[in-house]
């Protein structure tokens, strides 16, 4: 590649990437902090209690955040592998990779706090209900990203097989969005769109927006660390 | 291009008549697993009834899953699958050939077999026919999902256990859809959502596996 | 017609050749020499698409062999290490299912010929029952059958071959470049062909 | 001599490790084959109990025969059987080392997670210590009987089916003794006559089946 | 020492060689001759006792093999055409595993050592890993452990390996020889060892 190609295609090498990342990750860290403090502050002392469901109500605050992240997350790796797939760029695999440990623990969290609040609503830890067993499959999907890039010693096949994976399980995200919709389930239906105004309280609203900002900023954060520990182990 | 391709299936299929054992183990796999049960569980035949759905699926699920390891593995070992990459036909179709051979020998079957099982756990003849159906359109999922997982898992470190963790997620839903259906009609309703369902997967799975596969194969060929 | 141009092989963070350029026309013969580790399997198997460098690229007519994929798969021949026989199919059904899969079917009379030249046992025999050399013999007998493909790799031809076979095979290589055929082929072994080109891995590595 | 044997179970654990798969193979396919079964089933908690016992010991059944059938397979493949015939110590002890080895591998795991799927399916407690007892005496016994039919069907063609025909009249005893262990006990009795009748075929296999391996063995080879 | 007497072999109902016998004293080298396909294999198997004889009988130091199974096995080197490697083992692992089967641990160094006498790499590298050449050296490095044992069965010792290579084999089946020790070897290649006898089995086959 000639010197004057594309801006952006300079910081697709790993080695001006570095220092770059360095910075963001250090900005994106403080961010996360503020923005985490925020949220929680509104979630537990300024969001009125639930009329119906009373305290318990209030795990919504890492509830929702937590899931949208962890399919959101998944699209974001799946892309950039596809990417790296396709241009066989090096830092696009690099990506894919450092997302895959923040998009389970996401997955994982929203399972956790799933079955903490399904306790007291439903009465039951766990049903095998559509959008619980999808998220669950995530969490699998997720794993079994990071398991097959472990057992590959070579990086660049690494990158390459975890995104055929990674594609395929791209199918899995539009099910756990709309099973809400195509089965009628247990679970709660999409209260947030962007066609409709949201039907909660603009304190909930607010709050749940900060939090996901909060994960947005903490997420972005840690895979740029970890971009930048794949970056010295490999170059 | 179709010679090449038939000449896959015929190939596949004249291995798994000499070899016999892959066509034989899966079946009997299958038989196994289903039949141990009420030895291992006592006979009711009121609590095998309602528990038929659930282990004939299952079987199912994991004589596949048994057979996907030795889809490429045997042909990677002797260098033939060098070859089939390096051959005529784009390997897109090679490999929806192979999936199709694999669950002529190993699926087909048990969609023949499971309502002898069904019998044997005293279920209902009606049920028979979705039992039957579902596994029909069921298993070439199987076959085609654990395909992209057999190609990835390719002469890796553990790949049996990686193996059985790519493609499980992926096989869940069918296996839940699937029992779904016949429990459904058991329940005396109409199973029809299942199965479109099903036949929805199988469209899908049948338009985009052969090409990961394809990809998952250049891949770890290298 | 094929041309590598600046191909280097990384393997195990070891570089085993880095910049290597050739170009071969028809009628001319390529030996691939090196110590054993030295990458002419790796070169072979990036020639022939199976392995993908990690720079440089390989031309066929002009082309980059990515793009074309099938279209040059479809006409070359590749014998690797492994014989690429199936144990448990006799020599003949192999032979016959190799040419189906490479896109030029043959006539079982065609395929018995050929394993009758190379000596082959006749009668249905499975591959699993033969011996090491007659194993390699059956995965030979290709060459014979696949004149008409103008780029032949062959990994270690004379392995396990006993002077009768090797000289057929050595006759075979040489009628092909005659026929203006490219050949590329590793060996350790001197058989006496005079190859017009070789490249030597332990020095290109150094 | 005792050197060759310790080295022989170093060898196996050694390439368990590495390859893993074969340790987490048999673990993993033990613990799916439990755990699908709810997905299949639907999960009333009645049904799963009275079925549990059954469950875990036809999953142990099966894990065991499948990870069999790899006994000797890769060493006759790669040529370290021969070796291992060609050895100093006499092939029966070497033999005997070798199932001791896999049943560290493939067996014992099995034990040990047992209690956890026995939670799964809300077993009582008491039962936990039966279930696990049985399964310790019992799983060696797959080892053994498997170990002979491994070593018959070395090569052959058809290998798989014919394991599995051979070898299985020779576990069903083992899972319906080990099985009804744990039934006597959920209905509230002692299972030490059970119990007692696996020890016993635990004594008899490992007085005979490594002799039965090695002579086994050395036909294979030929 | 070894002695060979009446050895039939029968192979799918062809006698590859009946009648065959012959003794070797200590010191003594054979070298198995044939084309591929005439029974080399068989007959190299047949002496290590892993095959059994159609008729006729191998003794070692005057007494049947089939006698004195352990015993015998514990004085013999054999090695076949597979290499006997496991892949998922390093060649450190396999050699020092394969010579405690063999009744004769060795300790670390001297492994590594043999290793690097013959040339692999160093490091933790597993067999698959390996070239073919690489592989088959990490079998043969057992010929560097095992300088005690009095028989020596060698299969086609020089395939897959280059000339440095079958060099340090020639001179270590050589220095075998002259300690007194007794060695069989089937080879296709010329590689300049004067073998005191040859058995050819196209010959004694017809
Ligand atoms: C382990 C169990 C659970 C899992 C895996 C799970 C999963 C998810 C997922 C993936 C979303 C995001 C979907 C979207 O953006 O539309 C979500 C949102 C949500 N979940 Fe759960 N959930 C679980 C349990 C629960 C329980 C017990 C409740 C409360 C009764 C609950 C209430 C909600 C609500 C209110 C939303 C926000 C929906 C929206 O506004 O879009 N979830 N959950
Ligand atoms: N496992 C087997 N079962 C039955 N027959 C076999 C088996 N292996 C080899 N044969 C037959 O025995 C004959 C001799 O085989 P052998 O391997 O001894 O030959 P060889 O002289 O070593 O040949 P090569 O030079 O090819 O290694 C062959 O004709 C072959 O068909
Ligand atoms: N599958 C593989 N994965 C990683 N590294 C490999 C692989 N195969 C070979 N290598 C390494 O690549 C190097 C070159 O191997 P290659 O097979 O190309 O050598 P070669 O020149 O063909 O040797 P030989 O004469 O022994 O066949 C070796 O050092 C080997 O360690
Ligand atoms: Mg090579
Ligand atoms: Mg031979």
């Amino acid at each position: 590649m000639s010197t004057d190609s594309l801006k952006w295609l300079w910081y697709a090498s790993p080695q001006t990437f570095y220092p770059l990342a360095g910075i963001l990750a250090r900005g994106c860290a403080v961010a996360a902090a503020v923005l985490a403090v925020i949220g929680l502050y509104i979630g537990f002392f300024v969001a009125p209690t639930d009329a119906q469901q009373g305290e318990a109500y209030r795990i919504i605050f890492i509830h929702v955040p937590a899931a949208w992240m962890s399919m959101f997350l998944y699209v974001v790796m799946a892309f950039w592998a596809a990417i790296g797939l396709a241009f066989n760029t090096r830092l696009s695999g690099m990506m894919a990779t450092a997302l895959a440990p923040t998009g389970a623990l996401f997955t994982f969290v929203a399972l956790w706090t799933g079955a903490l609040w399904g306790k007291p609503t439903w009465g039951t830890w766990w049903v095998w209900d559509a959008r619980l067993t999808s998220e669950l499959i995530l969490l699998f999907l997720y794993l079994g990203f990071m398991a097959l890039q472990a057992a590959i010693d070579e990086p660049r096949r690494a990158d390459r097989a975890g995104a055929v994976l990674a594609i395929v399980g791209v199918i899995n995200i539009p099910i756990i969005y709309y099973s809400v919709e195509w089965w009628n389930t247990l679970h709660q239906g999409a209260s947030v769109s962007l066609k409709s105004a949201p039907s909660m309280a603009a304190t909930m609203f607010a709050g749940m927006i900060v939090m996901a900002a909060a994960f947005w900023m903490y997420s972005i954060a840690v895979t740029l660390v970890r971009v930048r520990c794949i970056i010295l182990e490999r170059e | 291009m179709l010679a090449a391709l038939r000449c896959i299936v015929y190939r596949d299929l004249l291995l798994a008549l000499r070899r016999r054992s892959d066509v034989a183990t899966a079946l009997l796999f299958f038989i196994i697993v289903a039949s141990l049960f009420p030895l291992g569980i006592g006979a009711e035949p009121n609590l095998l009834r309602s528990i038929a759905p659930g282990v004939i699926w299952v079987a199912a699920l994991l004589s596949s899953m048994l057979s996907l390891g030795r889809l490429f593995a045997a042909d990677y070992a002797d260098g033939t699958l060098e070859q089939i990459l390096l051959g005529a036909a784009p390997l897109g179709a090679v490999v929806a050939a192979k999936a199709l051979a694999h669950w002529l020998v190993s699926g087909l079957p048990l969609v023949l077999i499971a309502p002898v099982l069904a019998l044997q756990y005293d279920l209902a003849l009606p049920l028979f026919w979705v039992l039957s159906l579902s596994l029909l359109i069921g298993t070439p999922v199987l076959s085609m999902i654990g395909a992209i997982g057999a190609a990835l898992t390719l002469g890796l470190r553990g790949g049996g256990v990686l193996l059985s963790l790519l493609v499980l997620p992926l096989y869940v839903p069918v296996l839940i859809i699937g029992a779904g259906s016949v429990d459904m009609a058991a329940a005396g309703l109409a199973p029809d959502a299942q199965l479109l369902l099903l036949a929805a997967m199988l469209i899908t799975a049948a338009a985009f596996a052969p090409w990961a596969v394809a990809a998952a194969l250049r891949i770890s060929i290298e | 017609m094929l041309e590598a141009a600046g191909l280097e092989c990384v393997r195990q963070s070891r570089t085993l050749f880095t910049g290597l350029s050739f170009s071969l026309r028809g009628g001319e013969l390529l030996r691939v020499a090196g110590a054993n580790g030295s990458g002419k399997t790796s070169l072979l198997r990036i020639v022939c698409g199976l392995l993908s460098p990690t720079a440089g690229e390989v031309r066929w007519q002009g082309m980059g062999i990515q793009r074309l994929r099938e279209e040059y798969s479809r006409q070359l021949l590749y014998v690797g290490h492994a014989a690429a026989v199936k144990d448990d199919l006799t020599a003949a059904e192999n032979l016959s299912i190799a040419c189906t899969l490479a896109g030029m079917p043959v006539a079982p009379p065609a395929v018995r010929q050929a394993l009758e030249q190379y000596g082959l046992p006749p009668g249905e025999i499975p591959v699993r029952r033969l011996s090491q050399g007659q194993r390699r013999r059956a995965a030979l007998a290709r060459l014979l059958l696949s004149e008409s493909l103008p780029l032949w790799l062959l990994d270690e031809p004379f392995a396990a071959l006993d002077t009768a076979a090797a000289e057929l095979t050595r006759a075979l290589i040489e009628a092909h470049i005659a026929r203006g055929a490219t050949v590329v082929y590793a060996t350790h072994q001197e058989v006496g062909i005079e190859a017009a080109r070789i490249i030597n891995l332990e020095t290109a590595a150094a």
